[in-house]
């Protein structure tokens, strides 16, 4: 039952992740990385940690992924335009592209082979979706031991906002 | 036992089935009641040709759905298009799963131990419906989108601006409730307003969240684009905003969807703020869901009610509302009531 | 079907990161860049929550909070940016911007 | 501390005119300035009170004030400490007494000048008396070095003070590189010092010398002692390094009589005084030292028959009388020599105003021949002059009487007979061109052209006098400083009456524990019982009063046939001095031309170094070598750049690209290790 639900998962994510990146529509992008990211939320649960997965639907899924939604909506998504420009722009900007593209093969490549190295870690054993730690325990954490971090990221926040207002707004001619 | 299905098993299923219809038909039943209610307030007869009273009026609508042609309009983007209101109708139905509807029962003996009344039971079922209202947002925005259409995208772009900025009060209203009752899990919630206070005033958050229980009913309102915050199909404005496009099936589902929300914050208030199936005298065993339905249908009227009763808002008016009234107010409430929590020990 | 083992997890979060890195090299649209990066931060994220669980601590989950708050400053602060791009030049193709400013 | 007082008063009128002073009124700034040294005159006697009374360690007085630890590396630690004994209370009373007098004169002298000139004048002059007073009271050689320094700096700008005279700046930068030479010598002397005893504090040096023998034949002592006597010369004007400061007399006249006359020219003498022990252990140097002085004397003494300019005249007595002080530390009457410096102050000081108010009078005129009759004009400037002159002809009764038979006697009595011969013969020279220059300017009759603006503007002066009219004699301010001086100048002297005049000396024997090696008690600057005093030169003691008074004969014979001389040529016969110069073009000519010394240096120095400076080190060196090699890098860099340029597309990805690929070569080296 796990190990089915798993595989399914992580089929599911690995072919939302790549069609992506893979097809040009930044629409069809964003659709799917919501996907991928339901698929993720589900890995979650899987691993125990239902917390995880709800901030993850809440905030990437409610908030951040709408947030683009929007931008894509308003810009009209124009859709991946040839590189224009002298030859050497182009060369560095094509030559990067296909490169790049293989350096992370070869990346993905890398880390497989030092995972297959390691010694098989098997999960403890659990039943599935018992939580590690309950919301509460995690809360505790977040509050006591991570409270500074807790508040210099809502800062941040803030300071994102006002950032994102001022860079957005229209400047007044 | 008969081939390894355990009775609860079918217990589960069958819960899971009568939940789904159940949906459905109380579905059907706003349509039907929306339109009486509205006959009633604006004193016209409404729906009272097809069957006794007009009953059959859904049944016919739906029939009609079925039989019309399905429309795309042209440049529209086929997969989103369709996809959009599958997915509107599949996040209503998926929130309401979580939502415990009944109290512990064997169903008089049927099972050895009581099993508990909802399709799912998630300790975090709070941010299980919120996480999937949010979600809702989506088939809404790809409808406007994808259907290629200058309304559409408008309405499109007004519901995701509405859901997002009324999602924050809706969720502070929550968050003041799960500090009383120091759980996410609903039925938890549901347990701890059992009972009374002097005796008779059952122990409903209600009356310890009265402003809490105000925002919510107002931002589910704007959650579900119910007038006075129908602005993503306002007719006047947009034709019939993010669903203009649409026909037959693909159109039903959004309409689906819309009641489906609807009955979903209802029964999220209810089991928040009303006591779920606890009333003001117990039922018998096994009948505690009637409570819950009654509550239900009664916060549903209060919506069909407020529909038919109040103007729509100007949009620059709304979002006013939403960020200057709604939010801090959730935000205030939720401060007193975590002093009370600290402080009064409620 | 093998029970996954967070040697499993940990390959997929490459394979995940590795396909972040590739869209934002491939892709000509900053949006998708932009998606891309925050493939490449749900990698992480899941490694994190993959070996919290294999070592039974919260700290894991906890990072992944603030990794998506900061995603969502990311997001924010990355797409105004864009949209002023956007109004520059209308573009949103990264090679577009090749001078430090016009 | 007021100690540090002393020389931070007047470095704080410094700060103030240098960098206000724009700002402020003539009044003002005067007042700041001459407020700032008063003061520090004050504090100064203050202090030297305190000294007189303070119980003598092991024979020695001493005040000292540890500022602050300046540098400290390794063994070497030199505190900024202040000591005031003896010698160095005389110098701060000469400085800072002398010093205000100046300054006041100046207040009026200066007059003319525009409100920021004249600030500027007052800054560099506060300045130049704050580092005169740290070079006098720094308690160890690299603190004295700093106030040796500075005071060539103030010299410098003052000299050059007219900056927009093609002259005045010439002359400023001749006194600045010729004391550079002198000043290498110093540095060589004070490295080579530490190097042989591990310190640079005076007492410490003296005290570790005094351990040594008395070296009679050429070694370290005597090295170490000829350069410092190096250092001498430059500052202190001496064969061969006088040449600047005749020239020095561009600047204007109350600089000269401070700077080039009373306190920074005899730094060279205080320095042989303050490191008399070390010198004294270093026979050879005095010997040196005391032949170079000697010669100067003369020299000097020549050129000075023939000059016309009043200025210059007075420029060589002053080298002549430096001559002499050298002459007395040569032959080891530090007390003597010091003595000298002191009264030399006062009459040198009150020469050079009184020169000053003639030159006032006359708008700027400084050539003698343009003069004469100015007795009846300046009745007061004549009477100060008179004294001054009588005082350093060493009439008797006068204060240059007692210093100068002082050095005499000491002279002869330390068997320099043949030295001792050449100074009467300089006595007899100085009284002469004194008389000379008197002559010519204040007796006969006016022979001055009517005055030109342009001389006027030539000396910065802008008003323009009545012609031939009634001149205008010194202005109250002036007219108190030389009255003083003139008082000072005849009564100074009397401090030091030596015994064989009934006096009792008084003065060496203030200064004598200054010469001598300090005790360790002195060191440790313990309050033990007073140890007996030594007599630096017993000699003198014993020895009966009539060899004396026959020295003292001489010498007053000498100079009343200078002065005798003088008035038969050019009082009663001028026509003889042009006779004469006719009779001995040959040496006339020389002596005019002051044995062509200048022109010796410029070719024998200045043109070879100019050369290869020019042609080696600028056209070859600094050009071809560094240029160049500067310029290649900078074109390597350029050519390499416009390949590398190549790469800094902006194109985001590819930078994006080239990082992540560093991490893929990263992990790859991990992998594969």
């Amino acid at each position: 039952m796990d190990a089915i639900s798993f595989w399914i998962l992580a089929t599911i994510l690995v072919l939302a992740s790549v069609l992506v990146v893979g097809q040009r529509n930044p629409m069809h992008s964003v659709f799917l990385l919501i996907l991928s990211f339901a698929a993720l939320a589900g890995l979650y649960i899987l691993l125990g940690a239902p917390f995880a997965a709800m901030i993850q639907v809440i905030v990437y899924v409610g908030a951040i992924m709408v947030l683009f939604l929007f931008v894509v909506m308003l810009l009209n998504a124009p859709t991946e335009e040839a590189t224009s420009g002298d030859r050497i722009r182009r060369m560095f900007g094509a030559g990067p592209r296909h490169f790049g593209a293989v350096l992370s093969a070869v990346f993905a490549v890398e880390l497989a082979l030092a995972l297959i190295r390691l010694a098989s870690m098997p999960m403890p054993s659990a039943d599935r979706g018992a939580p590690v730690a309950t919301v509460y325990d995690i809360g505790l954490r977040l509050f006591h031991d991570y409270g500074f971090a807790f508040e210099a990221t809502s800062v941040l926040i803030l300071v994102a906002m006002v950032g994102a207002i001022v860079l957005a707004r229209r400047e007044a001619r | 036992m008969l081939f390894g299905i355990s009775r609860e098993l079918i217990v589960h299923l069958v819960i899971i089935g009568v939940v789904f219809f159940a949906l459905q038909i109380t579905a059907a039943v706003l349509v039907y009641m929306e339109r009486k209610v509205a006959a009633v307030i604006q004193e016209r007869y409404g729906p009272y040709l097809v069957g006794p009273k007009g009953l059959m009026q859904p049944l016919a609508d739906i029939l009609k759905l079925i039989m019309k042609e399905e429309l795309r309009p042209k440049g529209a983007d086929v997969v989103l298009f369709y996809a959009a209101p599958i997915l509107s109708a599949t996040a209503a139905f998926a929130a309401f799963a979580v939502i415990p509807f009944g109290a512990d029962t064997t169903f008089f003996g049927f099972l050895d131990s009581p099993i508990h009344l909802a399709a799912a039971d998630v300790n975090v079922g709070l941010l299980v419906i919120f996480a999937i209202s949010s979600m809702g947002v989506y088939g809404v925005v790809l409808a406007g989108w994808a259907s290629n259409s200058k309304y559409s995208l408008l309405g499109g772009l007004r519901s995701s601006a509405q859901m997002i900025s009324y999602e924050l009060a809706y969720g502070l209203s929550f968050a003041a409730v799960i500090l009383l009752a120091g759980s996410l899990s609903l039925r938890g919630i549901v347990d701890l307003q059992d009972g009374y206070w002097f005796g008779v005033i059952p122990r409903w958050y209600l009356f310890l969240q009265p402003f809490g229980f105000l925002i919510y009913l107002i931002a589910g309102v704007a959650e579900t684009n119910r007038a006075p915050f129908d602005f993503p199909e306002a007719e006047q404005e947009l034709v019939a905003g993010y669903h203009t496009e649409y026909s037959s099936m693909s159109f039903a589902l959004f309409f689906l969807a819309e009641y489906v929300n609807m009955a979903t914050v209802a029964a999220v208030a209810t089991d928040l703020f009303l006591g779920g199936w606890h009333g003001p005298f117990p039922l018998p065993a096994g009948f505690e869901w009637i409570w819950f339905l009654v509550k239900v249908f009664a916060i549903l009227f209060f919506y069909i009610w407020m529909r038919w009763t109040l103007p729509r808002y100007r949009y620059d008016q709304l979002m006013e509302f939403g960020w200057k009234w709604l939010l801090p107010a959730a935000v205030l409430n939720l401060l007193v009531t975590a002093g009370a929590v600290i402080y009064m020990g409620w | 079907m093998p029970e996954p083992t967070l040697n499993s997890f940990l390959l997929l979060s490459a394979v995940l990161f590795a396909i972040g890195t590739a869209g934002v090299f491939l892709r000509r649209n900053l949006i998708t860049i932009l998606l891309s990066i925050e493939v490449m931060l749900n990698a992480v994220n899941l490694t994190f929550v993959a070996v919290d669980r294999f070592r039974g601590t919260v700290d894991g989950q906890i990072i992944v909070f603030f990794v998506i708050t900061v995603a969502a400053a990311e997001a924010a602060v990355g797409l105004a940016i864009l949209i002023a791009l956007f109004r520059h030049r209308e573009s949103l193709n990264p090679d577009a911007f090749t001078s430090l400013k016009w | 501390m007021s100690l540090l007082l002393i020389p931070l008063l007047p470095f704080l009128g410094f700060l103030v005119n240098a960098t206000i002073g724009s700002r402020l009124s003539k009044s003002t700034s005067a007042t700041v300035a001459v407020a700032a040294i008063g003061l520090s005159f004050g504090v100064a006697s203050s202090v030297v009170w305190s000294l007189v009374h303070v119980a003598p360690v092991a024979g020695v007085r001493a005040l000292d004030a540890v500022v602050f630890t300046w540098i400290q590396s390794g063994g070497l630690t030199i505190p900024v400490e202040f000591r005031v004994d003896p010698l160095s209370s005389v110098m701060i009373l000469i400085i800072t007494g002398i010093g205000s007098l100046i300054h006041l004169y100046s207040t009026a002298y200066m007059h003319e000048e525009t409100d920021s000139e004249y600030a500027r004048y007052f800054s560099y002059l506060n300045l130049f008396a704050a580092f005169m007073l740290v070079l006098v009271l720094g308690a160890s050689f690299p603190l004295m070095f700093v106030g040796w320094e500075g005071v060539g700096l103030c010299s410098y700008l003052l000299v050059g003070f007219w900056f927009t005279k093609q002259t005045a700046i010439e002359a400023g930068k001749k006194a600045f590189v010729v004391n550079r030479v002198g000043d290498f010598g110093f540095i060589l002397g004070m490295a080579a010092i530490f190097a042989t005893f591990h310190t640079l504090d005076f007492q410490q040096v003296a005290f570790r010398v005094a351990q040594l023998p008395v070296e009679t034949t050429a070694g370290v002592l005597t090295g170490i002692t000829l350069l410092l006597f190096l250092g001498a010369t430059g500052k202190s004007a001496q064969l061969p390094l006088y040449v600047w400061l005749p020239d020095a007399m561009e600047g204007p006249t109350p600089v000269s009589a401070l700077i080039h006359a009373a306190t920074m020219v005899t730094a060279g003498v205080y320095l042989i005084g303050r490191n008399a022990v070390l010198f004294g252990h270093a026979p050879l140097t005095l010997n040196v030292v005391a032949v170079v002085g000697c010669l100067t004397a003369l020299m000097a003494g020549t050129i000075g028959l023939v000059q016309n300019d009043i200025k210059r005249v007075l420029a060589y007595s002053t080298v002549s009388q430096l001559g002499y002080m050298f002459l007395a530390m040569g032959v080891g009457a530090f007390a003597g020599g010091i003595f000298h410096l002191y009264t030399h102050a006062f009459f040198k000081a009150l020469l050079f105003l009184g020169s000053g108010a003639v030159i006032h009078a006359l708008n700027g005129e400084q050539d003698l021949r343009r003069m004469g009759g100015l007795k009846k004009d300046l009745p007061i400037t004549y009477w100060t002059f008179l004294m001054g002159t009588l005082a350093i002809c060493g009439v008797p009764l006068f204060s240059g009487f007692f210093s100068k038979d002082e050095i005499l006697g000491k002279a002869f009595a330390s068997g320099h007979t043949v030295l001792w011969a050449i100074a009467v013969l300089t006595a007899f020279l100085t009284a002469t061109y004194m008389f000379r220059l008197l002559y010519l300017a204040f007796f006969g009759e006016r022979r001055a052209a009517p005055v030109t603006a342009g001389q006027a503007d030539d000396h910065g002066h802008g008003h323009v006098a009545a012609h031939g009219a009634h001149l205008r004699d010194a202005p109250p301010a002036m007219a108190i400083a030389l009255v003083v001086l003139a008082i000072g100048s005849v009564f100074a002297g009397y401090v030091g009456v030596p015994e064989s005049l009934g006096g009792g000396n008084r003065f060496e024997h203030y200064l004598a524990p200054s010469f001598q090696a300090p005790t360790m008690a002195t060191i440790e600057g313990a309050l033990t019982v007073a140890a007996p005093t030594i007599e630096p030169a017993p000699a003198e003691g014993q020895e009966s009063p009539t060899p004396e008074m026959a020295l003292m004969g001489v010498s007053v014979v000498a100079a009343l046939s200078g002065i005798g001389l003088a008035s038969f040529i050019y009082l009663k016969r001028p026509s003889v001095a042009d006779a004469l110069a006719e009779r001995l073009s040959g040496p006339y000519r020389l002596l005019v031309g002051k044995y062509f010394v200048d022109e010796i240096y410029d070719a024998v120095f200045v043109q070879p170094i100019k050369r290869v400076s020019t042609l080696f080190l600028w056209r070859g060196v600094d050009a071809g070598l560094i240029d160049g090699t500067v310029n290649s890098v900078g074109f390597a860099v350029r050519g390499l750049s416009a390949v590398l340029r190549r790469l800094q597309t902006g194109s985001v990805r590819a930078y994006a690209m080239s990082l992540f690929a560093g991490v893929v070569a990263i992990v790859g080296y991990f992998l594969w290790r």
